[in-house]
């Protein structure tokens, strides 16, 4: 349906979302959803820029066991910029914003979100907490960790942490406001025919997250407040010296943090699925398997946040329950791993840069997941917690799993966002250079961490130094891995090939309109016939 | 609120957004987005709940003593007075279904004297707290025979009538705006779904005073 | 599906729920000077969650609208639950642990 | 370069066979994946544009499979990591005490004897050692790695917790919850000594007084003495012998007597009061350092008749107010 339009008008070019309009202003006050993905694109770019350098300064220190580049002060400030901007203004909106902000309503077969200004809303809300949090931590200086633990964050710590907790707090809006968004859209915005039970599974991993975001953000959100509100007016909720329990801080936090962790892999576990199935043409395995456990992640992962405080005081019967939970929640995660790869199992199985990414994740994901049973063990997180064994447990989770996941959603959906192809060579080789540098980065850490090495450690000890300048070492590869693509996406733009509608030759309603998608997306509002990932029955060759 | 901005007028036919197949279906979104809001919005207080409920079980002694110094008189009274003001919202937004104009604007001023009443109310008893020193930080003074938590306890009701005090000038603003819109006619029998919205939100602003009323004034009434 | 024309209660039902909520009102602030040990919390909040219920069903319309509205609402109210009971939890049980090892 | 920690407390064998375990199970599962993934990618590549891959149709058993083996596998790990933990959990009796005090950026410890220490930790080989850890500022927590062992010190109430060394030697000891500019400098070193040495090394140095002595003259400067006065129609209960017991409180609560009893009955006496006692006693927040509240905890506690201990600690100077539990 789409050669039609290009093919009769071949003088003027094709109208589509990206030449609709030109200026400053029709991208600044757009409602359409994949502008608003683009700006998002933007924003997360360069809050990762952000995060990445402080990673690399971060690195760098750690490459002396003396305390010498940095001071203690500058070192801990650091820390704590590199997480809350990983965080809150990279890994959480990430996928959501960005990939599901583009693809959600194409998938379903919708003009749009269903509240296309709330939409560009929630992109200023994040700018503008993104910005607000930066200068804070830049210009003022927060040292507190991401965690803001009290009391350090309400009595002692002296950096701008209430300015933090502001841009937090609007990033969190933001965050709810797109959750909601998506909630609302795939309920009552499908197309004819897109029944639930052939929704594609990155709509089912969105619909999952977008739960959690809506249920679990606002606590964070309160409790946020709840820390500004002390640091300013000494309320004495969560300080021991009038009466209060630091702990039932960690208690609200975590309520939400922990589930923040499967906001950001779980939109990843969507996008992977995508992949999976795309790249090797075949309906993918155990579609209710892998939809319903996303579905149970999402209740779960509410369940299992006293695992943060085995050690922290609490009562040992809730660690008990704590940790039953906290392995129970991984058994959906091994129900998806399971099912991806029997997908691959008699297929036609493509080794373009996506699937390479695809499979990147899958092994990372499964390292990462099951080092979380480690965790989720009661005798063992008491020595393991608090050391580089959780700073490598999460970032295998969270760059192996939520960034690989990331990546990978980038090129195989880029052709389809740009209209241009990007060059294949130069992403194979980045992605194998990401893959290899994030081991060396992150691999040597366990092995630091059960050697007993706590994290935030400005200065350590001199037997720790080999697996730190490995790590360090890792660190600048990957650094380098994330540059190229960056370098090329941008030269595509440009110089790259007309992608078509459907160059991976899959199945989804993404790819059945021209590449760039016009701004209502359909000419006609699609109807849903065949069941998802249906790639044995060739009645129309898919390809545009 | 911001889900009522998305039901606002468009081009083409005037209330139809682009995007949307029939007004019917607009509404239906925007009903479904407005309840996942307040779905936020209860957790959002939840929070705060939370922490009332485990500080309530572990320092009773103190919350019972502290919650016997707030004025009950007072507090039985906003509860009455938010409780009618639900009733005049949900008249209004009847008479928004019918289209009747000047029904809604009635209503909709009723709802607003009432909602500043009780924000006149929490102000005066707020004013007292000042005097008596009951209010958390470096002014506070534990009162006679009580705990040092019942500090806490003033801190999490300052914090939550705080909040909800906000919500209902927020409630406030809203209804303001639809006052406006009012005026100039915007709702008819067919399109109404702003002022059923603002609607929502009153009554579930209603609805944490009605738990908050009980908490704050009454759990330790029967203590000696 | 379409939440379009719902009815509307009449006003003789808004006014009948008024009058039942300010009844309970009235009731909550009359049980709460009586001594009944530990039903004085268990009494105050039934009453309140009978009034939020009434004016969730009548006044938010609840009880006119989808199916799905209920559900998203009870959501709110189980994560809620979630999060009370299990924070407590933590707190309730800590003094369950003996000092010593046997 | 070290790649596995040092094992020297009874944890220690317990944690790293667990830790073993896990990291068969994980390579184990990683490397099935990974042989599955490159097999099928390799075996099933794309050898024409246009190939139409094979049906394969879904398997309820399969997923039932890979559903119950995992299920299994975390309940068994489950089982074996709570037994770890709930043997790290409770002291034994018989544990000597040594009364840890952790603040911006250091800790103190003090033996029972009064011998005091910064940042370092003299500890016999092969005696269980029960730490009553304090916060004066922020979060901290002890944590020594040799020994597997880590605990969170709250502000506002103790920590306690135990260990039992097995191998002599010198081990790291960490701050592992961060607490602020110096975290990384609130390091130091746990030296286990054997009984003689253990013996030489708590009689030398500077001997303060014992611990509930200091306690003993707390109690007396801040006047607790005249309430708890230790005799008929006294204005406070009585003190004598109440550690470990279960006491009465108003309003027919009941409430073990610990340590965190104790230092809320101090900080906080409105908080829980015995029955039979008028609220009269005022509250000593912000007037006792955590390190006088130790002190005064470790006083009312040798009031009590103290569980049966080995001999190995050297005898403290007798203190006023002080009664020697008789060893068995």
């Amino acid at each position: 349906m789409s050669s039609a339009v290009v093919g009769a008008l071949p003088v003027e070019p094709r109208q589509h979302y990206l030449n609709v309009r030109y200026g400053v202003g029709s991208w600044l006050l757009t409602v359409d959803h994949k502008r608003i993905a683009i700006l998002y694109l933007i924003g997360v770019t360069f809050f990762f820029a952000i995060g990445g350098v402080f990673a690399a300064l971060i690195r760098m220190e750690l490459l002396t066991p003396p305390g010498d580049l940095f001071l203690s002060e500058t070192y801990n400030r650091l820390f704590t910029t590199h997480g809350v901007m990983m965080v809150f203004f990279f890994m959480i909106p990430a996928i959501p914003s960005v990939l599901g902000n583009f693809l959600i309503p194409m998938m379903i077969g919708a003009k749009d979100l269903a509240f296309p200004r709330i939409n560009l809303l929630s992109w200023y809300l994040y700018m503008i907490g993104g910005l607000i949090a930066l200068w804070a931590l830049i210009h003022g200086g927060v040292d507190t960790g991401w965690t803001f633990y009290t009391p350090y964050s309400t009595v002692y710590s002296n950096g701008w942490v209430v300015v933090t907790a502001v841009g937090i707090f609007l990033a969190g809006f933001s965050s709810i406001l797109t959750g909601l968004n998506f909630l609302v859209t795939i309920h009552t915005m499908r197309a004819p025919g897109m029944t639930w039970r052939r929704l594609p599974l990155f709509v089912w991993a969105h619909y999952a997250t977008s739960i959690i975001q809506l249920l679990g953000t606002p606590v964070i959100a309160i409790t946020l407040l709840l820390v500004g509100a002390e640091r300013l007016f000494h309320l004495g909720i969560f300080d021991p010296r009038q009466g209060g329990d630091p702990v039932l801080f960690q208690h609200l936090f975590w309520f939400y943090s922990h589930p923040a962790v499967y906001i950001m892999i779980l939109p990843a576990m969507g996008v992977i699925s995508e992949l999976v199935t795309g790249m090797s043409r075949k309906p993918v395995f155990g579609y209710k398997f892998i939809a319903g456990s996303s579905l149970a992640i999402a209740v779960l992962s509410f369940l299992v946040w006293g695992h943060h405080m085995f050690v922290s005081g609490q009562s040992v019967y809730a660690g008990l329950v704590f940790s039953i939970l906290s392995f129970l929640v991984a058994i959906p995660s091994a129900i998806k791993v399971f099912n991806w790869t029997a997908t691959l199992y008699k297929g036609s199985v493509s080794y373009q840069t996506p699937m390479l990414y695809a499979l990147g994740f899958i092994g990372l994901f499964t390292i990462g997941g099951l080092t979380g049973l480690f965790l989720a063990s009661l005798g063992l997180d008491i020595h393991v917690h608090d050391t580089y064994f959780i700073i490598a447990h999460f970032h295998y989770i969270m760059v192996g799993g939520t960034i690989m996941g990331y990546l990978g959603g980038l090129h195989y959906w880029w052709p389809k966002i740009s209209g241009k192809l990007y060059p294949e060579a130069w992403a194979r080789v980045s992605a194998w250079v990401i893959f290899l540098g994030f081991n060396l980065t992150f691999f040597p850490q366990f092995i630091l961490g059960y050697l007993g090495m706590p994290r935030r450690y400005h200065a350590y000890p001199a037997e720790f130094q080999v697996l730190n300048v490995m790590s360090t070492a890792g660190a600048s590869i990957l650094g380098i891995g994330y540059m190229i693509p960056l370098v090329y996406f941008f030269w595509s733009m440009r110089y790259g090939k007309t992608a078509p509608a459907n160059p991976w030759g899959a199945t989804g309603l993404e790819w059945q309109t021209p590449s760039p998608p016009p701004t209502e997306n359909f000419p006609v509002t699609p109807v849903v016939t065949r069941e998802p990932y249906d790639y044995l029955t060739k009645e129309e060759p898919a390809v545009g | 609120m911001a889900e009522a901005h998305a039901a606002a007028p468009h081009a083409a036919d005037p209330r139809l957004q682009h995007h949307f197949a029939d007004l019917a279906a607009q509404k239906e979104a925007s009903t479904l987005g407005m309840w996942a809001f307040l779905v936020t919005e209860v957790l959002f207080f939840g929070g705060m709940f939370a922490a009332y409920v485990v500080y309530r079980a572990l320092f009773t002694r103190a919350f019972e003593g502290a919650s016997n110094l707030l004025d009950i008189r007072l507090g039985a009274f906003n509860t009455a007075v938010l409780i009618l003001s639900s009733l005049t919202m949900a008249i209004a937004v009847r008479a928004a279904s019918q289209g009747r104009k000047n029904l809604i604007i009635l209503f909709l001023v009723l709802t607003i004297v009432l909602g500043s009443t009780f924000l006149g109310v929490k102000v005066e008893e707020y004013r007292q707290k000042f005097e008596h020193h009951e209010v958390p930080g470096p002014h506070f003074v534990v009162p006679e025979g009580l705990p040092r938590q019942a500090e806490i306890f003033f801190s999490l009701y300052f914090c939550m009538t705080g909040l909800h005090a906000l919500h209902m000038i927020i409630g406030v603003g809203l209804l303001t705006w639809l006052i406006v819109k009012a005026r100039k006619g915007a709702f008819t029998g067919s399109y109404n779904s702003p002022v059923e919205m603002v609607g929502l939100y009153w009554h579930f602003v209603d609805i944490i005073w009605i738990f908050l009323f009980p908490l704050l004034y009454l759990l330790g009434r029967h203590a000696p | 599906m379409s939440a379009k024309g719902h009815a509307h209660p009449t006003l003789k039902v808004y006014f009948a729920v008024f009058a039942a909520l300010m009844i309970f009102t009235a009731l909550t602030v009359w049980a709460a000077f009586e001594h009944l040990g530990i039903w004085n919390t268990p009494v105050a909040l039934a009453i309140a969650v009978t009034k939020a219920t009434l004016v969730v069903l009548f006044f938010m319309h609840l009880r006119y609208s989808p199916r799905l509205t209920a559900v998203v609402l009870s959501s709110s109210l189980v994560w809620l639950v979630i999060l009370f009971v299990i924070t407590l939890s933590d707190y309730l049980s800590r003094p369950w642990l003996p000092i010593y090892n046997r | 370069m070290p790649l596995f920690p040092d094992q020297a407390s009874t944890f220690a064998p317990h944690v790293d066979a667990l830790y073993l375990f896990l990291v068969c199970l994980t390579a184990f599962f990683s490397l099935l994946i990974g042989t599955l993934v490159v097999v099928f990618a390799i075996k099933y590549r794309r050898r024409a544009e246009n190939e139409v891959p094979d049906l394969v149709h879904e398997s309820g058993l399969l997923e039932m499979t890979w559903t119950v083996i995992p299920f299994l596998i975390t309940m068994v790990l489950f089982v074996w990591s709570s037994w770890v933990y709930f043997r790290i959990t409770r002291p034994p009796r018989e544990a000597m005490d040594v009364y840890v005090t952790g603040k911006q950026w250091m800790w103190k410890l003090q033996h029972a004897n009064g011998r005091m220490e910064m940042n370092e930790l003299h500890v016999p080989v092969g005696r269980a050692v029960r730490l009553t850890m304090a916060s004066e500022d922020v979060i901290h927590s002890f944590y020594i790695p040799a020994f597997r062992f880590k605990r969170d010190v709250v502000p506002g109430r103790f920590a306690t917790a135990w260990f039992e060394a097995t191998r002599p030697g010198r081990y790291h000891l960490f701050c592992a919850q961060y607490c602020g500019t110096r975290h990384s400098n609130m390091i130091g070193w746990v030296h286990v000594l054997t009984p003689a040495d253990y013996q030489a090394w708590l009689s030398g140095g500077v001997l303060g007084e014992s611990l509930a002595s200091a306690g003993a003259k707390r109690f007396v400067e801040n006047a607790c003495n005249t309430c708890h006065a230790e005799k008929p129609g006294a204005r406070g209960p009585s003190l004598n012998a109440i550690f470990g017991k279960v006491q009465r409180l108003q309003g027919g609560q009941t409430v073990v007597v610990d340590e965190a009893y104790l230092r809320e009955s101090i900080v906080n006496p409105q908080a829980k009061l015995v029955e039979g006692y008028p609220s009269i006693m005022p509250t000593y927040q912000g007037l006792i350092s955590e390190e006088g509240l130790l002190q005064l905890v470790a006083y009312v506690k040798s009031l009590s008749p103290a569980p049966a201990a080995p001999p190995v600690a050297a005898p403290a100077p007798p203190a006023p107010g002080e009664r020697k539990a008789a060893t068995k």
